[in-house]
């Protein structure tokens, strides 16, 4: 645990047009965590996932993995670097079934042709893993998908890579309880296989259950990282709702982006 | 994790009788796949038939193929764009451009054929390499940048074939790829061969798939559809076969036309393609959900790129067709009609103009619905302007079932 | 559509009918487009059916629309249907040659009307001379402007669709006239576009562009009465209409009204109806399997060899003789002195 | 429920020099509004004036507005169609319908003028009703109806005009529309009322909305506008109130001509209706979602019929527009190239293909794009083919402008 | 509480194309009561509120509504009852504004003129109401939002109406700590008005918390519809992933999607 963050990121803007979203944001996660990213409706976490995963370019800031300065310009170099998101808008296409979705950008050939059968088979087993009992069929679009069968997809298709680090944006929204138990269990196994997590959750009780640290942005503003047996249920919920709660979060309380 | 696998939901009912009622049903359900382009088709050759018995001779049988291959074969290419939700205005008067190429290299230059058509086609692709890089790397609207194209082409089409003359094309393997025919018993071969290798496929891929313990297709189906094959594709073939000469003493003409060889290999080749290969999958997904394939790590400029060059290396191809059965290039090649038709035919097939949703065959089954509206408006025998009139009507006829049908299915939930 | 197509069904069927017992073959003819002249489809179509009918024979007359692939495909579905003569005007020679070529071999007598197919196999040409209507085009401009007057006019040609092979027979034909006219400094030569699809509507644009480019245009040859006209509705804005000679072909009601009210200085009349019937002859001859007589030949240049030919002259129309036209039988009186142009009929002894 | 209410952000800087610098960050940030077009235009316009000196006279300054009148005007219709991601491919020959009624009631049939221009109208309306129902009830493409209706037209001018004559107009009022001119008096006092009652309207507004307590325009930023508007169309009605006859003593040629107050009202009354009426809002709802617009209660098929039948209206009088400037109708007007101009006036303006984004002024400025284009092609005299060639790249010059603009803006952020 | 149910549906079936979702599906809403609708991923809930709303057609079953059949074949039609809904996959339009959004189909007008002075004036007090304060500006299109801001928006444009049913299906999936806090707070503020309320969630605690029902779907079956005083924590949990739990529940177990 002493060891050096894998993914760091320094004095990050970020602004669409007048409006500016991330103020000065630094983040790690480090290797064998699960690092919580917390904080209120707009506060600005996806935005710095995206900005992580090169979906947004970033106004100005310094993006580090592991310990040297990379540029990222767009999802296929966070890609090459290791690192798996999924995102909140889960980004699936509706007119693919389950197993293309699943190896979309990845697929498995042999020789020129796609390798159907064993992609079936892998997206089977990785779906069953997910506790995922009422999906029809694997050839289903995914626009025939209920909420939470979208999100599982969108989870194992993460997953399914061999990566160092995993940015998961609210993973458990549209889960059902038993999804949702599989999913945190998942993460804290990834962790403890050695890869980095970093967790995006509105639930409390979900950060406390899996993460080692946790980031809390208020308004775009990074209010505080601490390690999560360190605080308690309380402050993180008035480092969220007010950007600081006692000694920790931001000295200057009323950083509202301007 | 557990490890509990999928149920295997289907394998119990994998009988013929099975598989006929769940098709049954999800057609049914809205999964309509080709039924209501070959319905449409169907009902038109029946109005034409009962109005002009012509309609159904042999000779016009084989016309049917020759005067809608052009637009097919452009078609085709087409749909690669359409599937990304771009258009190109430009694929009509970009086979008009290569084929002037084919004609002044040919005719007026002497080079032989198979260099001028090599430059045909490869005018296409550059052509195409442009107009995808001016969309994909400038961001200019693909209607706007295709529509400046549609007009320089038109203007290099003229300065190639110079002012309202036109070049005559006179070499015996050009000409003979829109007019000339596959000796009976090629014809038969290629049909035996083909259906075989079909059957071959199909039956070791479900073997693969069943050994695999995954769903399979049963084996009593699959040979239902060889059938089917081999039957619809027979009876064509005896067809084209038969003698159409009006003076068999005087010429012979019986035989598949080429064009329909080459055809069916375009066709068996996109729809590998676009079926078979990551690259396929790349463009519906590009088409589907642009933002999602990015951020799957698919290079979207490149899969945009691509598509606009099959579509003018397609258009190319089209070009060569229009020329050989023209016997000529002039300034009109690839003009009038051409682009809306080759659009029109991708669209009636079923594929969509949003991207995303569309098949090669789509190009097939819509470019028969226009060639037999054209071949039959032609029996008809109609002044100008009548002739324009049913025309449309017709074609929202056959377009009308289609909904009609598609509509029906919809309502049971699909989309 | 199946309302008009059984009525369709029955006009075509009435002269097969009529015909039963005779069994002359059938005549298939394919008019090249509606738009490049109004000729098609107001004068031949009825004068050769006009001359079929009367004689008899059963026929097919259609329209390609400019559309080459369409040309074809009406050709294989007139042999489809059983025609034995097959009389085209080509939209090119390439697509003229591969319907011909293709009838020959099934044993089908072949006609060019009005057009010639370069290195075709017709058996027959029947045609106006086009150069010959451009040669008079440039000759009428020449009177009109001499008859004003003009000094060193400056002469705009507004020129018919670059893709059409006959505007491309006017242009040689006028310029043939105006060139010498251009070297020996008596006129000087101004703007010189193409209307792409003879579209009178980018002709207006066209000819307003080059009048803004050379404000003193003082003649304009237009290569048919719709461009005329539609550079005559430019110059009524500077009230030049009529100041500034313009020419045409056609002669269409509209041509013939401009020239009567004197914004249009003259126009070509092809008496369609002489090549029509001149034509019809040769078809039906052939349709009832005689091998009939041609007056002269033209010499093709491509395929090398004489045609055996009908040609017909076409005649210049200026103010005092539109009432050849009309007593041709070319444009009724009545559609042309319409309101004003009661007077000027009376003016030009038209009654 | 707290009753706390949403900060007002903006209030404190609210002086004209806040608002500029607003102005200039939304510009930075991608919010180019019409800015792009305007650019690409202006650079056009640089182009021609430094090549034909004649391009910049007052004369051709009148041209462009005639020129270009019928292609905006039915660009304006087709911007209703295209917000709903449909497309209307029969629009330029509806247009060539409606001028064909026009043209044998008023010339054949000797029908006063308003009654003719009634009837076209009528027309126009009832084209988009049947249209509009075919495709929103049946479910058929727009694409493949319009195709239809393309062709169908086609053969219904023909027949109008019987085939390939054309009909002379000689209608005083008609012929004034595009060839006449407003009394320069009259063009000084509509420009004076206009800016007046537009600055009142502004003015209220803020009023209303600072009383409120809503974010309010700052009256200098309106004095701005008010400024900007007045000094334009001041400077356009001054050059246009300059004689530009060939021959002042033979006839005085000056005023804006009368297209250009009627294109103005079509302006006002399309921007209103879209921009100010529930039934606007609607419009941009469908072609933004169509399923949430109906989830919200929104009669979609309403919608679409209603767009349609726009459309056409709007091409009706566009073709009495055209066919006033050609003095005459035939079966070639609203053919060749006026529906792919009018589209790609409408997308070069910035309105999307796709739906859901899209202004009346678009097709206004994309319309001028188009009418500087021919107007100075026009001027330039080059050969049919170098002149198509060169056409086609102007356009793409003038596409390429604004799409590199945009992509610069976008590249902050902004899509 | 003795009264008849407002929303009454009987024997209802959906099928989309050969799979049928929903198996003869009886559901209540009562006046004045939340009623919770719970079940698995992919057990049916969403597929029976696009019903009840009118968005998909049922095949067969029957649709009371206070004690009178309707038939309800379009989202107007349930619009005209005065049926609510808030649907999982929010269905915003993404070229409209927040205010636009909120009042699309029932815009104020003054005269012929949308009247946006009023309109803007109620959403903002709406929105102030659901605790939402990192809105930049309420004429932002709602495509540059973020999820949770999504979700308030079409939270807020639901309950800006007067109706008598008011259904939510995974409100709070979302939303915040404060923002969570809030909605279940309007839930219970709704029914105490006299409305009837749906509230669908995977939440146990936010169920329990506040809902007078609790009606469980298992693979597209109703197992069971309870008072929530009568339940507990654990029985709902087996209701949903075993579709039954002791004497609720289906009677056969196994009821699986054919
Ligand atoms: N493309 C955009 N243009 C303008 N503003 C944007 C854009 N994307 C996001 N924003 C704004 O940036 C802020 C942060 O958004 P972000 O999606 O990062 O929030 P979040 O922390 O993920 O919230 P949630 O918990 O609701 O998902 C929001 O106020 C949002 O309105
Ligand atoms: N249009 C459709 N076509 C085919 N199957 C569908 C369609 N819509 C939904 N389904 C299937 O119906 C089942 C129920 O979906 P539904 O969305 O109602 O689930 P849900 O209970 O809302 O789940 P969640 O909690 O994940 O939102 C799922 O298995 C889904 O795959
Ligand atoms: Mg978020
Ligand atoms: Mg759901």
């Amino acid at each position: 645990m002493s060891q050096g963050p894998i993914l760091e990121l320094r004095g990050i803007n970020k602004s669409f047009g007048p409006v500016q979203v991330l103020h000065d944001v630094a983040f790690s996660a480090y290797p064998g965590e699960v690092t919580a990213l917390v904080g209120d409706n707009g506060a600005g976490k996806s935005t710095l996932v995206k900005c992580i995963g090169g979906i947004y370019p970033i106004d100005s800031g310094e993006y580090f993995y592991k310990g040297e300065r990379v540029h990222v310009s767009g999802p296929r170099d966070a890609a090459a670097l290791g690192v798996e998101i999924v995102y909140q808008d889960l980004a699936l296409c509706d007119n693919l079934d389950i197993v293309q979705n699943m190896f979309l950008g990845r697929e498995r050939r042999s020789g020129l042709v796609l390798d159907e059968d064993s992609m079936e088979e892998m997206a089977a087993k990785t779906l069953a893993g997910l506790s995922v009992r009422t999906v029809k069929s694997l050839r289903q679009h995914v626009s025939s998908l209920s909420g939470g069968q979208r999100q599982t997809v969108a989870i194992a298709k993460a997953v399914l890579w061999n990566s160092e680090v995993v940015i998961l944006d609210e993973p458990t929204a549209a889960l059902g309880v038993a999804q949702t138990a599989q999913v945190l269990e998942l993460v804290r196994r990834l962790a403890d296989n050695g890869l980095a997590v970093v967790l995006i959750s509105h639930n409390m009780n979900d950060v406390f259950a899996v993460s080692d640290r946790i980031a809390a942005l208020y308004l775009g503003r990074m209010a505080a990282e601490v390690k999560a047996s360190e605080v308690t249920h309380a402050q993180i919920v008035e480092l969220i709702t007010a950007g600081r709660s006692g000694e920790l979060g931001l000295k200057n309380g009323n950083g509202a982006a301007s | 994790m557990t490890t509990e696998t999928l149920p295997k939901q289907e394998n119990a009912d994998s009988a013929l009788g099975g598989h006929v009622k769940g098709y049954l049903e999800r057609v049914k359900g809205g999964e309509l796949g080709a039924l209501p382009a070959v319905f449409g088709l169907v009902i038109l050759c029946v109005v034409f038939s009962v109005l002009r018995p012509a309609f159904l001779s042999a000779v016009n049988f084989a016309n049917l193929f020759t005067q809608g291959a052009a637009v097919a074969v452009i078609a085709m290419g087409l749909i690669f764009v359409l599937l990304l939700g771009e258009i190109d205005l430009s694929a009509g008067f970009a086979s008009g451009v290569c084929a002037a190429v084919l004609a002044v290299l040919l005719t007026l230059q002497g080079w032989p054929w198979y260099l001028a058509v090599l430059a045909a086609m490869v005018t296409g692709a550059v052509i195409g390499l442009v107009l995808g890089s001016l969309v994909a790397k400038l961001g200019i609207p693909s209607f706007v940048v295709t529509l400046a194209a549609f007009l320089a082409f038109q203007g290099v089409v003229l300065l190639l074939v110079k002012d309202g003359t036109n070049i005559s094309i006179r070499d015996e393997t050009i000409l003979a790829i829109a007019n000339k025919n596959v000796p009976p018993v090629a014809g038969w071969i290629a049909l035996i061969v083909g259906v075989a290798v079909y059957a071959a496929i199909q039956f070791v891929q479900a073997r693969r798939r069943a050994g695999r313990g995954l769903v399979a297709t049963p084996v009593a189906v699959i040979a239902a559809r060889v059938a089917t094959l081999a039957v619809v594709a027979g009876i064509a073939v005896y067809v084209l076969n038969l003698e159409r000469s009006r003076n068999a003493a005087l010429v012979s003409l019986k035989g598949v036309p080429i064009v329909v060889p080459l055809i069916v290999i375009l066709l068996i080749v996109w729809t590998f393609v676009l079926r078979r290969t990551a690259y396929g999958r790349h463009i519906y997904a590009v088409g589907g959900n642009a933002e999602a394939a990015r951020r799957a790590g698919i290079n979207v400029d490149r899969i945009r790129i691509s598509a606009f060059v099959i579509c003018s290396f397609m258009a190319s191809l089209g070009g060569i067709i229009a020329a050989s059965r023209a016997n000529s290039v002039d300034p009109n090649t690839g003009g009038s009609n051409v682009l809306l038709f080759a659009v029109g035919a991708a669209v009636i097939g079923g594929t969509s103009l949003f991207g995303g949703k569309g098949r090669a065959l789509d190009a097939l089954l819509g470019g028969a619905v226009v060639a037999v509206i054209e071949n039959g408006m032609g029996l008809m025998g109609y002044s100008a302007g009548v002739k324009f009139v049913v025309t449309g009507l017709v074609l929202l006829l056959a377009a009308g079932v289609d909904a009609l049908s598609r509509k029906r299915a919809a309502a049971t939930g699909r989309s | 559509g199946g309302e008009s197509g059984d009525t369709s069904a029955e006009s075509s069927g009435a002269p097969s009918a009529a015909a039963g017992d005779a069994k002359p073959g059938k005549i298939g003819v394919i008019l090249p487009d509606s738009k490049s002249s109004a000729r098609w489809e107001t004068a031949d179509r009825k004068y050769l059916q006009e001359a079929f009918d009367a004689a008899g024979v059963q026929s097919d007359i259609q329209n390609a629309q400019g559309d080459k692939t369409a040309f074809q495909t009406i050709a294989d579905q007139m042999i489809t249907n059983g025609a034995t003569v097959l009389m085209i005007v080509n939209l090119d020679s390439g697509t003229g040659k591969a319907v011909l070529d293709k009838a020959k071999s099934q044993g089908v007598a072949t006609i060019d009307y009005d057009r010639l197919t370069l290195g075709g196999s017709a058996s027959y040409y029947v045609s106006f001379d086009n150069t010959a209507v451009g040669k008079l085009q440039g000759e009428g401009l020449v009177k009109c402007l001499t008859d004003k007057k003009a000094d060193k006019p400056i002469i705009a040609e507004l020129n018919g669709s670059p893709t059409d092979n006959n505007a491309t027979l006017f242009k040689q034909g006028y310029d043939g006239v105006l060139q010498p006219k251009y070297d020996s400094g008596d006129y000087k030569k101004g703007p010189d576009q193409s209307v792409p699809d003879w579209d009178n509507t980018q002709a207006g644009t066209i000819f307003e562009q080059m009048l803004t480019q050379e404000p003193k245009i003082a003649g304009v040859l237009a290569a048919n009465d719709g461009l005329g006209n539609a550079a005559i509705s430019v110059l009524k804005k500077q009230k030049l209409n009529g100041k500034v000679p313009v020419t045409g072909q056609d002669a269409t009601v509209q041509g013939l009204q401009n020239i009567l009210a004197g914004d249009q200085c003259m126009t070509v009349y092809k008496a369609i109806k002489k090549e029509a019937d001149a034509a019809a002859q040769l078809a039906v001859s052939l349709a009832k399997g005689e091998q009939p007589q041609a007056s002269g030949t033209v010499k093709d240049t491509e395929g090398n060899r004489d045609v055996p030919s009908v040609l017909l002259e076409p005649q210049a129309i200026f103010f005092d003789n539109v009432k050849d036209v009309v007593a041709d039988g070319f444009v009724s009186k009545d559609e042309l002195c319409t309101g004003d142009f009661a007077d000027k009929c009376t003016e030009a002894g038209i009654s």
